[in-house]
């Protein structure tokens, strides 16, 4: 079924609210008062609540299916959690209010912030960044904050050729130079290789761990004595604490500093590409430099520290990230997802995680090809030899892997290894139904060596609202924005 | 533990068939230093129940915005916002769904954002907009470090009416980042002179409409002033419901709009998540940051949507990409356009119409109270008045009655003490007002 | 993709809910404590998210798409009216909570009734029914009630043959004959075949107004005047009230009694077949014999009056036809609904609903058959006569229109047309739906006469989650359980 | 409108293609008599928020049982409910369908229904179970009437522990259908002898377990007397949750069992609605009252479910039906069978077991109060006590504190003015139970 965009369904004079008759007054808009229209569309609330349901059903999602996409951990979204954030204590409550109409806002930062260093074993927290490249971004500000504080100007950051596309894009936002540490045969940082970099000139090394392969670096600890040695800060992407988390404290790994996807380990729910929150764990020698706002224990209860300021000890602070306190909508999700786990729960989490990827390991290993020697943490990794002679795409077989009700893998990343599929079952998935995601994935591997194998794949998916969409046309000739079609017919003259 | 499906039955079946001894053997990896053996010290998990009643327990101790008299704004604005918009987003479809990069199944996601960015992009008169940054302060630094991109040059012109937190987040990218900020001091009187700032040097002038104390300004010679130096207008919205009311920052000449589009479909959440809104011009579209989304066709010549432009992010650019934001505003995009949505035009300029009649008829009833004046000549649903004593205590006191009055200016600088902004929206009757009248009368006598 | 049923998913011990250990304490149980298992399944909450989810997308819905469910009245159910309904006040109230506790849930009572009253222009009205069957039951024994109070045993109950299958049995299940009325060519009762019927053994009518025809009864004031002529009641079905609410009140056709469906008119949500809600509208002469509870009006605010008494007037009542005090979930979803149109809204309503039915009527007349001539209410009907010699069934083509995305019509009801067509749009479809709808519907009956037809349709639907289901089978040896393999294997054998 | 899509022009134009002059001409064929030209005496149409105030407003005048210490059962309990139950009822697909008569495109409705069948039959003990019915008062009528249609007999005994509620119900329908019923009188003491009153005439005994008191009781004996006369047993549980931890009905010899579903799933929502729970034998299924749910194949051969056995109901056999039900509790039912599922064997067990240990724990404290007596030997999550005054007046009394004591005894019948039913489950805290012992002793001093 075909479902027109809200513009091609208004019609003039409808509308899905009814507005009382404004008060009269004086209008006050000093001439500015809008002339022309708009432009938008006039609907009824049964065409606007039909329209937004039929879109939804045009998606796959977690609660749709197992959704293995890896490094973005897609697990449960637990409904009391949206419950929670929907109390009006929360829900609507106005950053600017009064600090004695915020007390218990304020707790629950505190809190939030307690479970964090518990889990993290480092000593402050910055809560304010929105997503994980911002708590990059954060963290990163207060190295060279720290730096400069030491009158240290270091130029360069070190990244793996695996990390995420976030840091070095971060590191290069805050005006560093990026230099990439080849991975060795085992898919870890190569030691050697980044000893041989390391001088007075790098600020720090972005490292995740575990890293992009779903491999602990091992040597994280001779890394870190390497680093610091330096001179250097080490930054930790915390995009993977999910495999970790209760297990393995980051501040025992010698790392200084590390943000932390909510919407990832914590189960905030993705909603279709944010919003998320990044909040970034800060070692001793960081915590001065931390961004505003910060929560304090004040005589009156809980207080927000908002300027820079000797007396509360913030004069340090790189300064604001964000308008107002942080994400607080994704601390109240968080911390009902911690407290509902408990420690011992969290624990089980990572334990259940690397559980599911190496069953799943287990099970693929000997029709896909796996790219490092096991066990692997919350993730398994395989490259696209399988598919050698074959004809078949990595993305090929991720697109078949639609027709039969799966959401696929992470494609063609990390970067370190030809064709990659990273899947991430994550902990809420069951044991029945890896069975069956495993019983699909070999069946279509074995597809791929029958005969007409390369066409059956490449026309995949069949079975979805839409087959596969031309990106380059999209690309070359932007449409990014719906226009009347009068307009659109001058355009095309 | 409710949300984990494996049994002890399952575990000992998994371990046996990838010839693993114990879990422990699955993080033999791990430092021996860096293994934790025992717990953590946290508390062991709790039932829905328990949870449920301590978090409650939390949020009772804060005075929720809607069960008092309310007339906060500054950059986040109570707005009734209709039953079906949370029924809609809270759908498992839209709720657990990741960024569209698989469009055969994620058409819902993509048609939704492109239905986004054709909103914005006519609510601001301008042509092209993402699909949402992370809110208006972000959007706003954002728009500074693509207006530097554009024109090549390093220094940005921040107005003294410009909300202080978006002023301090440019300031802090601009520290590390390596560019220069011109900010003016804090203007409540409206007399900064802004084009006369604007030298061969300046990337952009970023200046707010309506301004953090509410009033209107037309922008159309500081565009002028720009363009004729080759820098860039940015104009900042925190109100977006003003668009409904007034003349779009698009016709009076901006080259990049950055808002928080928090007033439609979102509740005020203290603070986040917000959903910043980023519109600019078509000629400008390859130095946008953040994801957009582009109309295609597919293998059967079907209309379809997909991501587009994505050599400027970084998952493909990495260290050259036009920004590291990797996460948008998902949720709250969609909140926005289904609120958008069941406004339509005719709801959203009334919406907007009530929001200043209202706020009108409070200005006229403060300036009637000895003592008070109303700074300001123009505005939309927010102003500014002059106390005769210090607002944050008078804020204080109210808020104990409880009325919540407004924003102290002295919240953000210091100088200003005498000085209150009040929002006014659909959501404030007229007890309300009476209320706040005789508070703030009975305060000032 | 298949969804398993809970009981093939569960593994033991595995639970959905954390619940604290039950503090120690001696059994009280009287050695009656459960000995064996339930037999019920162990799943997690992400699996059972999921399992529900998946069974929700096997379902059409007024959400999804046109419902034209003629009688059924399936219109946009506003969210508003949920919100409400779970507002703490109402949601979180036990029925026997102290007067001074439920003042505010009494008061909704009064005021919904308020409306009730003013739209059907009666003195009474019954609330606690529970369904529109449930309120015929209510209405009949108040009929039955006044009869006896006057000493007057009559025994018979005349229903038109176009009735609702309720009418009948409830006639039946309180004890009545049931006596059919045939309809005249103009699709309404046959007057003079009524009055025939009527005399002293009668004691009501069960009439549907406007009636299942989708037609109004035109000369329902001359029947209402025979029919207490001959001392009997007026027992009005107001299953289709939305056709004529708030431009047509009941009382001024003479009708003594008459139930509303709240799902119907009112839209509480229909949610898979029910809950409903059935308030009886009452005449001054059955008021006296209304069910217990009533709402009075007392000195310390509102009073549920709960037991027969001659000191609140209560002594004629019925008795107690339901727990408690009604559908008070339904009540605030329904007087929402009403405020929010407001008596302006609902005469539109009612406009629209009729409105919209006769552009079908319009749009569709001259490829289906009409069966009656004239403007319709609230729905059309059509006959199969435009299958004649198709080889195609109107059950045929009701599942042909589900391959185009669209629930059928109701078929086969009413009785009086051979192979009826029921289609009811409701108020709530646009334009743009109706015009849709009569363009697949046309493009139907147009196939109807191709080669190959009578064969393309008995093969509909194809692209549902189920092809035509075999309910001979499911009759003929009903499995009304799951049960565990072992036990059906043995049955097998 | 914002419910109504159709525009002014829109109706102009379909005016047009039917060709009416104008929307009254629709209405033809009502009598002159009974147009109503103008309006009625209502208010006009209102927005959202002025709505959802009025209503607010009303529902602020109640007392939530969830905002103070609560102890009322009495046929509906406080249990809570998981978040995650009344996220799935609301979506639009289980929200917005009728019932399932196309089954091709409701097998969500049939499976969910096919799977609350299962878990009903499980939980009571019987072989079968419908669909729901409205609620536990209405499903005892049904039981009785089903007997009576099974035995051929007219003549009923009810137990003078059965809900009054319901006691009234059957007496209404008796009354009506012309049936016969011996209601016992109420019996607090727990002393009447059922199974001497049964004798040939008797279609069916009905007794509830455990009863309006809390008591619980053992149904063998009186099972074995029934089934000697050739009479049957209906079994009433008016609390579900209880047969998590007790002798099932159906082990205990019952032949129909009518239960309140509302504690598994569903709120209090003052009363209604609710969901009735109806199992019996399979040799009664074809006397069944209600929907019912069968398995069979599809074309193709799959698994699938379709309403069967609908030669019983009304709109197929109408006067002759075995009911004139046409609507069940479709989502109350959803919601049970979600609930549950959630719950399991483990969880439901568990579950019962705190209710049971705190009521224990309750009734102790309650005991070691001066002049207070609890009336049970046994009971499950629910007891009587004796009050040395009045209970209608202390109940009063500590709901002005509030607290919600239970339910006094003299609220249904006169004579046993002293005492009050007390139910308590896993939402009362320990400091709901000091808060009522304390409030309590104060009223008796």
């Amino acid at each position: 079924i075909e479902e027109p965009l809200i513009f091609e369904q208004g019609a003039e004079g409808r509308t899905g609210v009814d507005l009382p008759a404004p008060p009269a007054a004086a209008d006050r808009l000093g001439g500015l008062a809008r002339k022309g229209a708009i432009g938008l569309p006039g609907l009824s609330e049964p065409q606007v609540v039909r329209h937004y349901t039929r879109l939804s059903q045009k998606n796959f999602a977690i609660d749709s299916g197992l959704y293995p996409l890896g490094s973005c951990t897609m697990k449960h979204n637990p409904r009391l959690n949206e419950r929670m954030a929907r109390l009006p204590g929360f829900g609507d409550l106005h950053p600017l209010q009064p600090q004695a109409t915020i007390q218990g806002a304020l707790e629950l930062m505190d809190q939030l912030a307690h479970w964090l260093k518990t889990l993290t074993g480092m000593p402050a927290v910055a809560l304010s960044p929105a997503a994980g490249a911002h708590g990059e971004l954060c963290g990163i500000m207060t190295i060279r904050a720290a730096l400069e504080a030491r009158g240290d100007m270091r130029q360069r950051i070190l990244v793996p050729e695996s990390a995420h596309g976030t840091n070095p894009a971060t590191a290069a936002a805050c005006g560093y130079a990026v230099e990439s540490i080849p991975a060795n045969a085992r898919g870890r940082v190569d030691l050697e290789a980044l000893k041989a970099k390391l001088d007075s000139g790098v600020a720090a090394i972005m490292l995740t761990n575990p890293n992009t392969c779903g491999l602990f670096e091992s040597e994280i600890v001779e890394i870190a004595e390497a680093v610091h040695k330096a001179g250097a800060f080490f930054y930790c992407d915390g995009a993977n604490f999910n495999a970790i988390v209760g297990r393995v404290r980051p501040a025992d790994l010698g790392i200084d500093c590390m943000h932390i996807n909510l919407h990832k380990t914590f189960s905030t729910p993705h909603g279709g590409g944010g919003p998320g929150s990044g909040p970034v764990v800060l070692a001793e020698s960081l915590a001065p430099y931390a961004p505003l706002p910060w929560v304090v224990h004040g005589p009156d209860g809980f207080r927000l520290v908002e300027e820079a300021d000797a007396a509360s000890g913030t004069a340090g602070t790189i300064g604001r990230l964000k308008g107002f306190h942080g994400q607080m909508g994704m601390f109240v999700r968080a911390l009902a997802y911690m407290m509902s786990h408990g420690g011992d729960g969290l624990r089980q989490v990572a334990e259940d995680a690397v559980l599911n990827a190496n069953y799943l390991m287990a099970g693929l290993g000997d029709v896909l090809t796996a790219s490092f020697e096991g066990p692997c943490m919350h993730e398994a990794l395989f490259d696209d030899r399988f598919l050698k002679d074959t004809g078949v795409t990595t993305l090929d077989f991720a697109k078949a892997m639609i027709d039969e009700g799966y959401h696929p893998m992470t494609m063609y990343f990390p970067l370190v290894v030809h064709g990659a599929l990273l899947m991430e079952p994550t902990e809420t998935e069951s044991k029945d139904s890896l069975d069956q995601f495993i019983a699909v994935i070999r069946a279509l591997a074995e597809r791929t060596r029958q005969p007409g194998a390369a066409e059956w794949f490449h026309e995949a998916p069949r079975y979805t609202p839409r087959r596969r969409l031309d990106e380059t046309a999209a690309a070359r000739k932007p449409q990014l924005r719906w226009r009347p079609p009068a307009v659109t017919q001058q355009a095309a003259e | 533990m409710r949300y984990l499906p494996l049994t002890e039955a399952d575990r000992r079946d998994m371990l046996a068939a990838i010839g693993a001894p114990s879990v422990d053997a699955l993080f033999r990896d791990v430092p021996e230093v860096a293994r934790r053996k025992d717990g953590l010290d946290l508390p062991p998990h709790q039932g829905e129940l328990e949870v449920e009643r301590a978090l409650s327990a939390m949020a009772a101790k804060n005075v929720a915005a809607g069960s008092v008299p309310f007339f906060l704004g500054g950059g986040a604005y109570r707005h009734h916002v209709p039953a079906a918009v949370d029924h809609l987003i809270q759908r498992g479809e839209f709720l657990t769904s990741y960024t569209p990069y698989q469009p055969e199944v994620t058409q819902g996601t993509l048609q939704y954002l492109f239905e986004f960015q054709t909103q914005v992009a006519l609510l601001t008169g301008m042509d092209v907009a993402n699909a949402s940054l992370y809110d208006g302060a972000t959007a706003t630094a954002e728009a500074v470090t693509m207006a530097n991109r554009v024109t090549g040059r390093r220094r940005s012109v921040l107005s003294g009416s410009l909300h202080p937190h978006y002023r301090e987040v440019v300031e802090t990218l601009a520290r590390f980042v390596g560019f220069r900020v011109d900010s003016q001091p804090l203007d409540p009187a409206g007399s900064e002179d802004l084009a006369a700032l604007v030298d061969g040097e300046t990337s952009c002038v970023v200046v707010q409409n309506p301004d953090f104390f509410g009033r209107v300004r037309d922008l159309r010679p500081l565009a002028e002033a720009c363009h004729a130096k080759g820098a860039l207008l940015v104009v900042v919205v925190t109100e977006i419901v003003s668009l409904g009311a007034l003349t779009s920052p698009g016709e009076m000449g901006a080259d990049i709009v950055a808002a928080e589009g928090q007033s439609i479909g979102n509740g005020l959440n203290f603070g986040g998540p917000y959903v910043g809104l980023f519109a600019t011009r078509d000629r400008f579209v390859r130095q946008m940051p953040g994801r957009l989304v582009g109309q295609t066709v597919d293998a059967e010549g079907r209309r379809g949507w997909v991501l587009t432009l994505s050599t400027r992010e970084q998952h493909i650019r990495r260290e050259k990409a036009t920004s590291n934001i990797c996460t948008n505003s998902g949720l709250c995009t969609l909140a926005f356009t289904i609120h958008l949505s069941l406004l339509g035009e005719a709801g959203l300029t009334q919406l907007a119409a009530i929001n200043h009649a209202k706020a009108a008829k409070l200005a006229d009833r403060l300036a009637a109270i000895p003592g008070v004046t109303v700074l300001n000549d123009t505005f939309f649903n927010e102003f500014t008045v002059r106390l005769p004593r210090p607002a944050a205590g008078i804020v204080d006191a109210l808020a104990a009655r409880p009325i919540i009055a407004g924003v102290p200016v002295s919240r953000f600088a210091s100088g200003h003490d005498d000085l209150l902004v009040l929002a006014v929206t659909e959501t404030v009757t007229d007890a309300d007002m009476d209320a706040l009248v005789t508070a703030l009368e009975e305060s000032l006598r």
